[in-house]
């Protein structure tokens, strides 16, 4: 299985964990990524504000990137840039005025974009081409006993999205069940985080995050799981802020990724788990010794 | 060419309609008519206002005294619509109804087309193409098949059972089929209906009984039609009859057995309530079925379930029914054919799936109800004796009804059901009445066209009930604030007010509604009908056809060709009812005279056209080794015509010399 | 071709599925191409390849069939025989060089009055792309080439007359 | 007590404001809408708007483009999609915001120091330069641009993150960064045929 990776701005930023988590595991189960050379911001919804066609135009640059470097699907991890690739995907079908000006932008640079290639999330892939069978060998340590909000965030499954259902996703619930966590029923796992909100309309933003960790705590969850860095970043960064309007809510957001790695017992320092400012502390028991000696 | 000249000298009358200015805005009569009179054959051409009026038809059968005319040429609508009315006038004029051709300018061209030099352009090349085609024509006679007296009436509801005694009434002999147990339908399962509050059960029961007792309709619940063959007039029905392990005729519904199964409890889902109540493996749908018979569901009756061999179960209805001996547990299915002239069809409607819609958490939250399930819940006949009980046992303080669920959206279905608007009132008037809870009605636009509708709007606007107008986004068990710890919270916009609510209840009702049955498109292809686009079967025409199929002979009742309220459905009945009956006590049916024939000196005999036939229509003469055409069983589509390796087949209305010249004429136009 | 070139196209509907679905259309005032020509028969399986052929050789442009669909034909099975013909008619239509976007059968129901609008209008852009069939021209091109030849043909076989005339004298002579 | 009419008259339009809007690709299901408010009911940051999302669509439609320009609304949609997901007459109410959105940042008229449009404006200017986006340089200018108290106040926060290593101050760039530049332009020429 091979995929061509793109990371975009957050992994290498905010979302820096969650880069660090997703390479060992993929290739821990084999699946190969290869990173789009010299790949650009998607646009992301800022950049949409701004000017569509623009935004469009920088994402369709990475779409041909890829097509010139392989003919791989793209995997972008990050929801924003999932949303925002599909999304110019779809305009560049269905907007002949759009493919025109896509054309042309790229043919200024001497790139061209076939609207071929499928983009992809990682949960898609793990689910519909490595399959839970695949995964369930891998797992080494149990996560039982770990109990999870599984919260998808808005983008990664809005509206875009072809590999879960809009309203009430279980991709993510389907993956950490397999790695023996329990999933908590949370409503509102694809409800809005704010965004970039939470910076720039702080009142608006800190109360959407307050609301989801605080529904998260009273439902008994010992941590949420994502699969989007803003998301991570939003639920995580602010507790202070939460802490100052709402008091303590101290409930760890972790990638999905993360889980999958200390379920399939890699090494931790290699899962970025130390870059969460509300400390994940849970960790799974060692398995059985029998097991070990029948592995020895 | 030959034929043209047998027709000897042609004499063509053409008139082209402005239809006020539904032709005249987009086409410039005058005009064509002009151009038509230069045209071979033509002796006169005019232009006038309406046609189809009585002066515009008499206009037609003056000149054809007056100018010797022996072809007849109308520019109007469309033929589907006045083709009979020309053929009428063209006739009272003295001449063969066949002699006339109508040419569709309206329809096909002044309305679909903006530019009014092209539309003018094309009504020329139409007109020229139907003089060119009614050269052709032959005098034809009409035939005329003989309508079987007997009708079939599908579907028990409502609707079936006011056609059936309607028809029963003036004497017909009539076979009523419901797929359920028992008649009654929908409605059976209502409590009160709108607007007028009385009680569905006491205006339905007594006609459900009627039809059970009358000596001209045969009731045959627990069955299906399998198979309908045949044409108008003569129609060969299968039905098939579902086995329901007690004999109808010894069973005399005292319901000895019921009590005295081996279940001392009930403990089945119970389908005629929705499955809130239980029922026992041999049961009767409800108290007031009809036919007044119980039945088995070998599902889970011991006795099937251990095997009638190995006889475990001590069959206890078997010893409670005793002398009637009516349990019969080798009952097979069986399968009856009847002949029928005339079909109802009165097949009803589905509720819609609420779980289509998961943020409404039907199925996920064990308080939100469908409004089905509500009706039953407010039935004094219902699982709770008309309490109004959630599963949870408490008794609602706070009930919403959402409106719409289902109706009005583009991922679901586009159309609006109708009735939810009204049956939504009726229900929060009942739920007030039995509850004293605070009720919230949401809906998107309040639907209340009918006679006393808005008054009774008006009475629950009095009664107190909140009406939000905005559809509800989301309905959630996840708590804001204290008061809403424990509930069932719906964010809505209050549209009128201009801002966002979060409102917490205890109760949900969703009102869903109105689809086609899910296997209305296997019922459409056995009867030979056409769907709308939303799956509802498709009337004739929209306004002047509302009852009639494109089959003739096969009429619609009831909700299976739209949604519509109790009063519209009987009253459809009633209209489908009266049009069976105008074919049976005519008699007969006229059919157009487009059938096939062989010509027998040019058939080769070589037998291509036999398999093609749908109708078994052709059949090979051994001794003169030719084909020959039974004209009572073709129904003219002439497939065999055009497959006929030596064109030795003709169809009447359809020769190829009157095709071939509409080709020429519509290309000869420059 | 000048721009005012509109194309012709002749269409054969089906009584109980396009017809109506066509009047359907003009009900709902949809709008479409002025272009098309309608020709009503009682069912899809009564067009005669030879109808299509007629069309095109008379200077329609594009022929257009309407039936309904599968599984719902009024008399049960008329438009599969279509589709059989219609298939063949296809290939030869190919071998003769006729563009196939010239040719198109649709399915459409009673109730399809918008699927009427949009056939219509993509195949007359379809069939203005393609420009005209221009058959009957053709046929007037092939009758003068046919003179032509026809004239070298008298020529030869007169020229050939006299020359076994001169070659047989002697024959005749020594009779 | 202040008062201010609240009455619309016709001048108060900007007729084919609306027209405008639905040609724009995506936009064109909003000839469609039946006002139910299902967007306002599903949407997460409604309660903090001045006009509900379905009061914009009316405004919009309804040729009101200072009022939709002028309105917070635009731009407290987080663009969740949530809207565009329920909506029953599949209006694309997000793509639609994003409109909206350009149209004031073009025209000028946003709530002055009002961040997010600076966000976007800077984000754009970063990208346009570099590429990608360094979130440390574009939070820093942002709050600069905007309220340096809201920069002090979210300190904390700065630092939290470079503790975690999750703000680097090395700015990430792709090597041929000047094809962004010339990709823009490209679009924009475009644009004026």
């Amino acid at each position: 299985m091979k995929y061509s990776y793109f990371p975009g701005c957050s992994l290498k930023g905010l979302g820096r964990a969650y880069e660090e988590s997703l390479l060992p595991v993929m290739k821990h189960l084999g699946v190969e990524l290869q990173e789009i050379e010299d790949w650009n911001c998607c646009g992301a919804t800022a950049y949409m504000a701004v000017d569509e066609a623009k935004a469009c135009v920088l994402a369709a640059r990475n779409l041909a990137l890829a097509e010139q470097q392989g003919d791989r699907p793209i995997m972008a991890p990050c929801a924003a840039c999932y949303l925002v690739l599909n999304k110019t995907k779809h305009y560049f079908h269905d907007y002949p005025a759009m493919k025109d000006t896509i054309d042309r932008a790229l043919g200024a640079v001497g790139l061209r974009y076939s609207g071929n290639t499928p983009v992809r999330h990682p949960l898609d892939v793990l689910i519909n081409d490595v399959g839970l069978e695949a995964i369930k060998q891998k797992v080494r340590k149990s996560l039982k006993g770990l109990k999870i909000a599984t919260y998808y965030g808005c983008q990664l499954v809005r509206p875009y999205a072809t590999f879960d259902n809009q309203y009430n996703p279980t991709t993510m619930d389907r993956l950490v069940e397999t790695l023996g966590a329990t999933v908590v029923r949370y409503p509102l796992k694809t409800k809005c985080c704010g965004g970039s909100l939470t910076g720039t309309v702080p009142e608006a933003g800190i109360r959407l995050v307050y609301i989801l960790l605080n529904e998260a705590r009273k439902r008994g969850a010992d941590c949420l799981a994502t699969a989007c860095p803003l998301c991570q970043f939003n639920l995580d960064a602010y507790h202070a802020q939460v802490r100052a309007e709402y008091g303590p809510v101290l409930v760890p957001t972790v990638y999905f990724t993360q889980l999958m790695g200390l379920a399939f017992g890699l090494p931790e320092r290699d899962l970025g788990l130390n870059r969460a400012a509300i400390p994940f502390k849970w960790r799974p028991t060692e398995a059985p010794p029998a097991k070990v000696a029948a592995a020895a | 060419m030959m034929k043209q000249q047998a027709n000897g000298e042609i004499r063509i009358g053409f008139y082209i309609c402005h239809c006020g200015h539904n032709i005249a805005a987009m086409v410039d009569c005058p005009d064509v008519a002009k151009y038509v009179e230069k045209l071979p054959g033509v002796a006169l051409s005019r232009d006038y206002k309406y046609m189809c009026s009585d002066p515009g038809q008499e206009l037609i059968q003056k000149d054809i005294r007056e100018f010797k005319l022996n072809r007849v040429v109308v520019a109007s609508c469309s033929p589907l619509l006045h083709e009979h009315t020309f053929r009428g006038a063209t006739e009272a004029g003295g001449l063969n109804p066949f002699f006339f051709h109508m040419v569709n300018i309206r329809e096909h061209d002044s309305w679909v087309h903006t530019d009014r030099k092209e539309a003018t352009e094309k009504a020329k090349a139409l007109a020229r193409a139907a003089i060119e085609r009614v050269a052709y024509h032959q005098a034809l006679e009409v035939k005329r098949v003989p309508i079987h007296p007997d009708v079939l009436v599908v579907g028990g509801g409502i609707a079936g059972i006011h056609a059936a005694m309607t028809l029963a009434n003036a004497g017909k002999k009539v076979f009523l089929v419901e797929r359920e147990p028992s008649i009654g339908g929908h409605m059976a399962k209502f409590d009160k209906t709108f607007p007028t509050l009385d009680c569905a059960a006491c205006i339905l029961t007594p006609k459900m009984s009627a039809v059970g007792a009358h000596a001209n309709i045969t009731l045959w619940s627990y069955s299906e039609v399998t198979k309908v063959d045949g044409y108008v007039g003569n129609f060969t029905v299968t039905v098939k009859r579902k086995p329901r392990y007690v004999n109808e005729d010894l069973c005399t519904g005292c319901q000895e057995c019921i009590a005295n199964c081996v279940y001392k409890e009930p403990k089945f889902a119970d389908e005629f309530n929705e499955g809130l109540g239980k029922r026992k493996p041999i049961y009767i749908s409800f108290p007031q079925a009809t036919p007044q018979v119980v039945l088995i569901d070998p599902e889970v009756c011991l006795n099937f379930k251990r095997g009638t061999l190995t006889d475990k179960c001590k069959k206890t209805c078997v010893e409670a029914c005793g002398e009637k001996k009516a349990i019969d547990f080798k009952q097979m299915e069986e399968i009856k054919e009847i002949k029928v002239g005339t079909i109802i069809v009165a097949t009803g409607f589905q509720t819609f799936d609420a779980k289509r819609i998961p943020q409404y958490g039907y199925g996920i939250y064990p308080n939100v109800y469908t409004s089905l399930e509500v009706e039953r819940l407010v039935n004094a006949s219902g699982p709770t004796g008309g309490e109004v009980m959630l599963r949870d046992g408490r008794h609602p303080k706070a009930i919403g009804i959402i409106h719409c669920v289902g109706s009005r959206d583009k991922k679901t279905n586009r159309w609006c059901s109708r009735v939810c608007c009204m049956y939504s009132l009726k229900l929060a008037h009942l739920l007030k009445e039995h509850t004293e809870a605070e009720i919230f009605n949401f809906y998107i636009d309040m639907r209340t066209p009918g006679k006393s509708y808005e008054e009774f709007y008006d009475k629950l606007l009095e009664e107190g009930v909140h009406f939000i107008r905005g559809r509800v986004g989301e309905v959630t068990d996840w708590a804001m604030t204290p008061e809403e710890e424990g509930k069932l919270v719906l964010r809505v916009e209050d549209t009128l007010a201009g801002f966002v609510r979060r409102i917490p209840v205890d109760m949900v009702v969703l009102a869903t509604g109105l689809e086609p049955q899910a296997d209305a498109q296997a019922v459409r292809r056995m009867f030979n009908m056409s769907c709308g686009s939303e799956g509802f079967f498709l009337e004739r025409h929209p306004k002047l056809a509302p009852v009639n199929t494109f089959t003739d002979g096969i009429y619609l009742a009831g909700a299976c060709q739209g949604p519509r309220d109790i009063p519209d459905t009987v009253a459809q009945a009633g209209a489908a009812a009266a049009e069976a009956m105008v074919l049976i006590d005519k008699g007969y049916m006229e059919q157009e005279p487009n059938t096939a024939y062989v010509l027998q000196e040019e058939c080769s005999g070589c037998k291509s056209c036999i398999p093609l036939c749908p109708y078994t229509a052709i059949t090979f003469d051994e001794v003169k080794e030719k084909a020959s055409i039974n004209e009572a069983l073709c129904k003219g589509c002439g497939t065999c015509v055009a497959s006929c390796p030596s064109g030795s087949i003709a169809q009447r209305l359809f020769e190829d010399d009157e095709v071939f010249s509409e080709i020429k004429g519509v290309l000869a136009y420059e | 071709m000048n721009k005012e070139w509109k194309p012709r196209i002749v269409a054969f509907f089906c009584n109980w599925c396009t017809y109506t679905a066509a009047d359907l259309a003009g009900v709902s005032r949809l709008k479409y191409a002025a272009n098309i020509r309608v020709i009503r028969l009682m069912c899809s399986g009564r067009v005669d390849p030879q109808f299509i052929l007629d069309a095109l050789s008379k200077g329609a442009d594009g022929v257009l069939i309407g039936g309904c669909h599968p599984g719902d034909c009024h008399y049960v099975e008329g438009n599969y025989k279509l589709l059989r013909r219609f298939q063949m008619l296809k290939r030869m239509l190919k071998d003769l060089g006729i563009e196939e976007q010239r040719v198109r059968l649709e399915w459409i129901s009673a109730a399809e009055g918008e699927k009427v609008k949009r056939v219509v209008n993509e195949m007359v852009g379809q069939v203005q792309k393609l420009g005209p069939l221009g058959i009957p021209q053709k046929f007037e091109e092939w009758d003068k080439e046919m003179e032509h030849f026809a004239t070298q043909v008298a020529e030869k076989d007169a020229a050939c007359a006299c020359a076994c005339a001169e070659r047989d004298k002697p024959a005749l002579a020594t009779a | 007590m202040e008062i201010q009419r609240t009455i619309k008259y016709d001048a108060d339009r900007v007729k084919g404001f609306g027209r405008e809007v639905m040609n724009v690709p995506g936009c064109e299901q909003l000839e469609s809408c039946i006002q139910c408010g299902t967007c306002s009911g599903v949407c997460p940051l409604s309660i903090y708007m001045d006009y509900t999302p379905r009061q914009v669509m009316a405004l919009t439609r309804g040729d009101f483009k200072n009022e939709v320009l002028k309105s917070h609304t635009i731009w407290l949609c987080a663009s969740c999609y949530a809207c565009t997901v329920e909506c029953p007459r599949e209006i694309r109410i997000t793509d639609i915001m994003y409109e909206l959105k350009q149209r004031a940042i073009h025209a000028g008229i946003y709530p002055k120091r009002f961040p997010i449009p600076v966000l976007a404006r800077e984000f754009s200017a970063m990208v346009r330069k570099h590429g990608r986006i360094t979130e440390m340089l574009l939070v820093m200018k942002l709050f600069l641009k905007t309220n340096p108290f809201a920069a002090m106040g979210n300190w904390r926060l700065g630092v939290d993150l470079l503790k975690t290593g999750r703000f680097s101050l090395a700015t990430e760039k792709i090597k041929q960064h000047g094809d962004i530049a010339r990709m823009l332009d490209a679009t924009d020429a475009k644009k004026v045929t």
